[in-house]
């Protein structure tokens, strides 16, 4: 017997349109658990972007030897530039190191005042790719001449222990969101499947292969997660694309940044899951009826 | 056609439906199965549709043991039965010309041939006029030929109807049997559990009859209650 | 007991079941409401329940016009009435004796009636032994009794009886109808609608016989064919 | 006719026995549903106490004139302390001025290595309540003659308002969780009361009033959402003591308490919720079905 898809698909439109309430219920449900992982995915992506971001800000600081020579200073810059964790290198001059303690302190000239040009050394400014390389970079330094150095090296190892963390966790959240997405609507299908269940039996009784009753439930249950899902991906890459746009107007101090979350991936994902559970949840339901 | 070969059947612990069961139906034989309610009559459809596995005994159909045909199969099986089900087990989602065209989809019959026969069939048993209502809305007697129906309109090599005609008047009913006999003298084995005690008398067709799950009578030629 | 004046039922907007219909059934009456399959017999039962609305006409029971009784207080006008369902209308989720029970708990009667009335109804429709099977265990003639059963437990003074014998042999047939009898007797009114010929002519009750919806014949002895 | 609250929850429990996958469904529906709701809670509420105790770090610094007399200073300090705003002040003399300074720069002792005790002056370390009063407490301090100020007069503007939004959106997600919530358990109710709805039918032709029928179904949805939310707030609570634990003894720096939560209110919010949904999902599902 060949697979008529044209029959499946009609089957499956009919049992839409007539039991209505239910597949109502089903996209709904679809559309509401979808949501919730598809604003727990962003707000991840976003929090994992600022993360890194305030990572970026950290910085190592390199004195030079007082009065150290042009040339001394571009070899050293090369060199520390050619570091792979590093991210970007500023040279700070004797003067700009001054006007900096300068503005520092700024209420207090008291402190500045009788300070030479050349008390404070010139340094580079140095920072990294990733805020867990500052002690290789450190290491890398020390090795390379310098003497000097100045970075914070507790904050940058709590900022690097709590972005693991932070990221580990908002993994965790999102996987476990995946789950009770899964749990969730797989739930609503095996009951409207159950409240179907005697019709499944009556058709098995008429002759009908496990297949064949099976295919319009399924097709039912990809049209469901598609449409919930369809849905609730295109609220909550709208609702990003609105939100990243009003923090970025309103709180323009946050490093927000719609680059933070590719909309493309989440799309396809948020949608694949929506299918994938319909599809299965449907099929692993009916499959438990067919035994008649 | 239909062989039962020392065939019990108890429900759950003790509920003994049919009690060591012998019975040969040969091809193109009508047969009609009587008994007092809950004597088994149902049970033995159910068993011949391979619904219900036997409690023991091996039951036969068109010389394929029951208890040998794996789960893939079963569908197979049941599309060379025509079943009439005393409780109708109609679709409720599809109407009466839907639910007799279903039995010829899961064959996978062509649209077209389809769209012949249904209504040729509904109108045979007097619903023309009700092919596109849904079982909720047809009376008791009108489901119950929708449920005739479905099982003629794959032209079955046996054809089993289980209590066909008790919502039917004695008109219809005697429309629906003289339908049956048709369907038997084209070479269809037909097996009918009845109560219609006016319809197995006027018959005279071969009466087996159960009491409490075992065969107590089987005339070529009986009546609804002929003596033991 | 129960009037119908000038009752119309139209379902959909062009599915006549009942066609101006007028008929008096008085206080402890018997009557056999016959007519072929589709005639409108359950749609006259649904109207008495109030489960429908006429399209047109009035219908009183018991003196009050159904049209006048608001939602609140519908359950109380069905518990006037005892039904036996064409379909039987069991509830799957409980056992024979919990069916039957169910009907007097709506009423609110204490758990020791209910707890001695229950077997004794239940045998006397011959099921003393199947009280504890839910309905999906029983037999189709078994179900209908179990239905049978629960619209004689509360002992309400009109008794439906839609097809009550369809899946009943004719000895038990005969038992339930005797049973009907008797309960008439005690001057409950009593209305079957029924296919069983043998019956209606046998008891030589009130006739009223429904055609397409109309009433075609109303004898006060009379038998399932009678000419109009 | 009494109600008879024996014969109602003998009804119930039967009917959860015999249609235990809709029960089992029903619970994890509204277990899955609460637990998410009560991680939002805690997660609302930890941040929320985390951003107050950041909040608490800021400090508005103000200097004394040179050599100020001591009867001044402590005068200065006791009005300080009386402003409603402050919530804690220290007092830091110019000795130990010099010696944060020179920690500060330590690893460059060419800086401090010239200064006097004298020059870095006395000040006030001045912690808000809360960090939106910054600006009230400068005008304070400055009609009080304080003239020389040092606070980070934009870090707190930025930190209060992003608190503001924080707190805003965290409140908004506890809600639409709270919403999603309701709308999945009603959703799974409603599609089991539908699977049902043939035997309501059946009860209301036998005599039943619409009360009688609905009792049932109304004491399942509260067993059912009892049992569900029970089992996720317990889970959801003892979740937060092992997390509470955890983060103090690995992340000790981040300055989390067990007290940000009032275990006891969310333990009975969130069986509150789901007992409600329990109930009144069922009552409204099972409503639609009486009209017969
Ligand atoms: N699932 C079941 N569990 C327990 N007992 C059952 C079950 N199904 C049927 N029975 C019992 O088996 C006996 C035979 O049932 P069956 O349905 O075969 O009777 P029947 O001859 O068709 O009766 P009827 O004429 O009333 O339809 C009955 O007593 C019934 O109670
Ligand atoms: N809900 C409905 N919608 C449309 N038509 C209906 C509906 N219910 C019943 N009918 C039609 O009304 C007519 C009368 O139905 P009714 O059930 O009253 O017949 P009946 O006399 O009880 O028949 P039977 O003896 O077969 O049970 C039938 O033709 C049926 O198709
Ligand atoms: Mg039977
Ligand atoms: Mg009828």
């Amino acid at each position: 017997m060949r697979f008529n898809l044209g029959f499946f698909l009609r089957e499956a439109a009919k049992n839409m349109r007539l039991n209505a309430l239910m597949s109502i219920t089903a996209v709904t449900t679809t559309a509401v658990c979808v949501l919730i992982l598809g604003v727990g995915l962003l707000f991840s992506a976003h929090v994992e972007s600022l993360i890194r971001q305030v990572g970026k800000d950290v910085a190592i600081t390199a004195f030079f030897p007082e009065n150290a020579p042009r040339e001394q200073v571009d070899e050293a810059r090369a060199k520390v530039e050619g570091y792979p964790e590093v991210a970007e290198v500023t040279y700070i001059s004797e003067a700009e190191a001054l006007n900096r303690f300068k503005e520092t302190f700024s209420e207090q000239p008291n402190i500045y005042e009788g300070m030479d040009p050349g008390v404070l050394p010139a340094s580079l400014e140095i920072r990294l790719a990733e805020p867990g390389a500052s002690d290789t970079v450190a290491e890398r330094l020390r090795s390379d001449g310098f003497e000097g150095l100045n970075y914070p090296q507790q904050a940058i190892n709590r900022l690097d222990q709590v972005t693991g963390y932070v990221v580990w966790g908002l993994r965790a959240a999102t996987v476990l969101f995946l789950v009770a997405s899964v749990l969730l609507i797989s739930n609503a299908i095996r009951i409207s499947i159950f409240a179907r269940r005697k019709e499944i039996e009556v058709m098995k009784l008429v002759g009908a292969s496990d297949s064949f009753v099976r295919t319009p439930f399924v097709l039912e249950g990809l049209v469901q997660g598609l449409v919930g899902a369809t849905l609730a991906a295109l609220l909550v890459v709208w609702g990003n694309a609105i939100f990243v746009e009003w923090v970025q107007n309103q709180i323009p101090f946050i490093p927000i940044s719609s680059a933070a979350v590719n909309t493309l991936f989440v799309l396809v994902l948020l949608i694949a899951v929506g299918v994938l559970i319909g599809v299965l949840g449907s099929f692993l339901s009916v499959r438990r009826f067919l035994r008649v | 056609m239909i062989n039962f070969d020392n065939v019990s059947k108890v429900y759950g612990n003790d509920s003994i439906a049919l009690d060591h069961v012998d019975l040969t139906i040969d091809p193109g034989e009508f047969v009609f199965l009587v008994g007092a309610s809950g004597s088994g009559k149902s049970t033995m459809v159910r068993l011949i549709l391979k619904e219900l596995e036997p409690s023991s005994g091996t039951i036969t159909v068109n010389g394929v043991r029951l208890s040998s045909i794996p789960h893939r199969a079963v569908p197979r099986h049941r599309r060379a039965i025509g079943c009439v089900f005393q409780d109708f087990k109609l679709l409720p989602n599809k109407t009466a010309a839907e639910n007799v065209a279903y039995a010829m989809e899961v064959t996978g019959q062509k649209r077209r041939a389809i769209r012949v026969k249904v209504p040729q069939i509904l109108d045979l048993v007097g619903l023309g006029e009700q092919a596109d209502k849904y079982p909720g809305q047809l009376s008791g007697g009108e489901q119950q030929r929708v449920s005739i129906a479905r099982a003629f309109v794959g032209q079955p090599p046996i054809l089993i109807a289980d209590e066909p005609t008790g919502n039917l008047d004695p008109d219809t009913s005697v429309g629906i049997m003289q339908l049956l006999h048709r369907i038997n003298r084209i070479g269809t084995t037909v097996l009918v559990a009845t109560h219609d005690r006016e319809m197995v008398d006027v018959m005279r067709k071969r009466v087996v009859a159960l009491k409490d799950g075992r065969v107590v009578r089987d005339m070529v030629r009986g009546g609804y209650a002929n003596e033991v």
